[in-house]
């Protein structure tokens, strides 16, 4: 920490405490500190260090925009379906009215859906790629996400690319009911295809993925990458311990831990999954 | 009163009251005008279930369970067990029968009866040997070319400690690809609860009917009550907005049929409902049957990229 | 037990305390005591419960021939390759030649080697067969059991027939050092082109399966039973109890153990060894 | 002591002598004269290995591992874990890899280094997860179509209680079978020990090559004397019966090829055997890859059918 920005930081207490709210209009000067070990970072330094704690290795939470740019060559990545928006098939309404909420998570976000999809370029190699965003709804998925998620892997299909989905999620969008179910199933119908072409997909699983999309698209994949420190699962770690009166043990449902139950691949640091998908991505084109 | 419906408790009163009469005075008018009067209630109550008290049938203690299905509708039952992994779960079977004389595989999520039964099944709530015994008896279904019938019943997959470190989830979406990729007719049947993609992993099939009474839902009222509302005490708002009845699951085109049951519920009839599954099986079956198996790919295809199709 | 059989038993009191080396040659009214719970049977009765002890259900070995006459209707199975022999390929000897093993076994069993194949019908089904004979070098599998096992493979898949293998083996021969370990191998390769065919293939693991058949081809199999308290496993208990030092959970590789771990479809009494193989046979013809 | 072979202390003791000699006096006649000495004395010794001396070569604490070899052989080795059920077992190693600018799946026993290492590597015992990951990653390579190399350097399938619990003869022989099925090309290569069915799931290949000193057994020789002999003293004895080495194997047509080491073993230049093994790989390889589908399995057919054959 260099003088002037310790002075900055002196002059502005006031600082926001999570960066679960980060949006690009923070200024660069701004102090942030680690929703982990609590410590102070320039926010310049956390950016460029891909909003990986330098201190305690925390891996804050990205948004699909800073994902696919940390991920994709600059400047390749070309979105499809960017229109595509989640209408309110049910007329669900809980405290709020599914319509209010997505017109909320819209203006939150400044997506139309919790993910975005597209072909974009990693070291080079072209890529069937959907990316998803936590901050919109939770990740959930929905009709608008099912459709999204099944024309990429069919323009995968036609064009004969590999495919990257990076995971961020709490499951099924539960305002879409039994549709948003079904998208587990549409979506692994489409994955079936796409893996009868011999194409190969690779599923990136960052914090949290959990629910439906762990049961579906997440591990129909060919090589499964789990993010340090992050949290997958089919069931919440809360509805696990209301079920079976346990305690849960250490590192539970965590990266790692996953490893060790031989359920993923590799754990990957943020710091290394584009240099690790692109040495897959060698792999798939060296055959 | 823990295994009584609650909102068919002024029915059991009634017909309480008129047995006494008639046992004590025999059959009179008045007996028949009470009988009458029950009939009319019966009806009112029935035929205006809302969403929540439909959860309360498809869930209710005394609903025939899957193998009581299958030991009437199908011949030779011949149970085969084991994942060839882990182990052998109870909360889903399976096996080779006969349906109308020719051979089906039969995989079925088990609730019990009474307590330990229901804790050696758990409640129908199966671990990850459960989903890939299943998918071995799916190959073993897809190697002999002999359709698969599935009874779905299951509060949803178990959440549990262990069930998670053997990847609950991988074997739930394996289950789900692997019943579309096959070769084979496939049809679902959902006979009581529905549960989430725990239901779904057997459930992904050519055809799905439900029961009159059964249930189909992305998560449970409750579950999406403490959620969405953060108060359990919205569960019947939530069983009613989740629109989880068969009804609407026919209009959603999610399903492909009702199957009938009696006005007050499977239980009242259940040799009867038995037929009655059995007839739109084998009405599904010929139709599936007869299908070369390119169009029956095109229709699965088809049936599966249509849902929330935009 | 009526009073002439047991008069006759107070008469010839020095009867065989075993039937492990039962023939067929045993008189009829000869006393015999159940190798598990020690009760003396009158060894018809025993004949007629098919070696099944009726006090307490231990199934006692059988011979191959004397299961074959349980399992096929009677007079239909036609054995193949029955002068196919082990031949002493590496000149193997321990304290005693293989050579001399080999003519010892065929001796005291009257069989060529410790498999029996052919064609057979079981409840009117046509059935490619294979049974192992334990009295044989303890149902070893040598190249000739490979071979013959082969051929009969082979000979189903010409004539579309189900196979139905019945094991019993202490593994591979080690007299035929590696050749024998790779007629794992031989045999599933065999079976690998039979199951392309979409033929049913069902075995049958009788007291004790081990070694190297468990490894191969009886795991190989579409539906495998056991039958009841047979021991059936990889490694024997023993080799595990030296690595381990572990004390073995009670009725470890027992069937009902393997049922529980999902290793088996099911555990079959004996007496129901044969409705059950018509059943599946019933299945496989009404598909 | 432990980690000598004793056959070779003689050898270790002359060239103690000669470095004493040489750092007191400089090389001389003396020295020139007992280093010539020393060549025969080794060639004396290793080219009359018993086949009980090749075992404990095999065997040797010092020789190098799986995943010394594949880090010389193979360019950008990228391990992939887990078997997707149970575990990921570090007795099995396996992921995609360079070789000669093509993508390969290789898959490896991994026997460690120390203690600490080898009851973490379980003395390249696997366990059945460990067969399930090889037939994971097997399924991977058949679907991106690239060859198999395996490195097969076990005592055997582990024999735990765990291990029978989770299937370790359903593990095994599903590994032979998959392995057997493959439309890809398969070269195994036995660069130690090659212990029985646990080293059979990987070695199930089109190719078959062995390092000189490598040996593969139904059985180790301890169990065999243990079993026939009833008297572990005949070990030695069981080595010679037992026929395992690999001029053995060559002369039963079992393997395709022997690569040579060192005379004195792999340990003294892990290096040149690298280069070596890479060299028979890429003529066998080259061969394979230019046969048509067809052929590889015609060939494939004719090689594991005639095994014993009468
Ligand atoms: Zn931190
Ligand atoms: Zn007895």
């Amino acid at each position: 920490m260099n003088l002037l920005n310790r002075l900055n930081w002196l002059r502005k207490p006031k600082v926001k405490t999570g960066i679960t709210d980060y949006t690009s209009t923070v200024p660069d000067n701004i102090w942030i500190k680690c929703e982990s070990c609590q410590t102070l970072i320039y926010n310049n330094d956390l950016i460029e260090n891909l909003k990986v704690c330098p201190h305690c290795n925390h891996h804050h939470r990205l948004t699909a925009r800073e994902q696919i740019s940390q991920i994709c060559d600059p400047g390749t990545f070309y979105e499809e379906d960017a229109s595509l928006s989640s209408r309110d098939t049910l007329g669900f309404k809980d405290t709020q009215s599914y319509v209010v909420k997505l017109k909320e998570a819209k203006k939150k976000t400044g997506l139309s859906e919790a993910v975005i999809t597209g072909i974009g370029q990693i070291g080079s190699y072209r890529v069937g790629m959907a990316v998803m965003d936590f901050n919109f709804l939770g990740g959930s998925m929905g009709s608008v996400m099912g459709e999204k998620l099944v024309r990429i892997i069919y323009k995968a299909i036609k064009e004969e690319l590999p495919l990257i989905i990076i995971c961020a999620s709490g499951g099924a969008r539960m305002q879409e009911g039994i549709l948003s179910l079904f998208q587990m199933a549409k979506i692994n119908y489409a994955l079936n295809e796409f893996s009868s072409k011999s194409l190969l997909f690779i599923s990136v699983l960052t914090n949290p993925t959990t629910g439906g999309v762990t049961a579906s698209f997440a591990y129909a994949a060919d090589i499964v990458l789990a993010e340090e420190g992050a949290l997958i699962g089919f069931a919440g770690p809360r509805v696990i311990e209301q079920t079976t009166k346990l305690k849960l043990p250490e590192g539970f449902q965590r990266a790692n831990f996953l490893l060790d139950k031989g359920m993923v691949d590799r754990v990957v640091n943020r710091k290394s999954l584009k240099s690790t998908l692109i040495s897959i991505l060698e792999f798939n084109y060296g055959r | 009163m823990e295994d009584k419906l609650i909102f068919e408790l002024p029915l059991l009163e009634m017909e309480e009251k008129i047995r006494l009469l008639i046992e004590k005075e025999g059959e009179s008018r008045d007996t028949a005008k009470l009988t009458q009067l029950l009939k009319k209630k019966e009806k009112e109550i029935y035929e205006n279930l809302t969403p929540w008290q439909v959860v309360q049938l498809a869930r209710y203690q005394g609903r025939p369970r899957s193998l009581d299905y299958i030991n009437i509708i199908f011949e030779n039952f011949l149970e085969l067990h084991g994942d060839r992994r882990f182990g052998d779960d109870p909360a889903m079977v399976g096996g080779l029968a006969f349906f109308n004389k020719r051979t089906v595989m039969v995989i079925a999520q088990q609730k019990g009866r009474g307590v330990d039964d229901n804790l050696f099944r758990r409640f129908a709530m199966p671990n990850p040997e459960g989903y890939r015994k299943a998918q071995r008896l799916m190959k073993l279904a897809e190697k002999m070319n002999i359709p698969i019938i599935t009874l779905v019943d299951t509060p949803g997959a178990y959440p549990g400690i262990e069930s998670e470190e053997r990847g609950q989830a991988e074997a739930i979406s394996q289950s789900i690809s692997l019943m579309l990729s096959l070769k084979i007719p496939t049809i679902a049947i959902v006979i009581g609860e529905g549960g989430s993609g725990g239901a779904l992993a057997i459930a992904s099939a050519d055809k799905i009917l439900m029961l009159k009474y059964a249930i189909f839902s992305v998560i449970s009222p409750e579950g999406c009550a403490a959620i969405l509302w953060k108060d359990e005490k919205y569960t019947e708002k939530a069983a009613g907005e989740l629109k989880l009845t068969a009804r609407d699951l026919l209009k959603l085109k999610i399903i492909d049929g009702i199957i009938e049951e009696p006005l007050r519920g499977a239980h009242y009839n259940p040799g009867q409902v038995a037929r009655n599954i059995s007839d739109s099986l084998n009405h599904q079956l010929e139709l599936l049957r007869n299908l070369p198996a390119d169009t029956l790919k095109q229709l699965r295809k088809e049936k599966y990229l249509k849902i929330g199709k935009i």
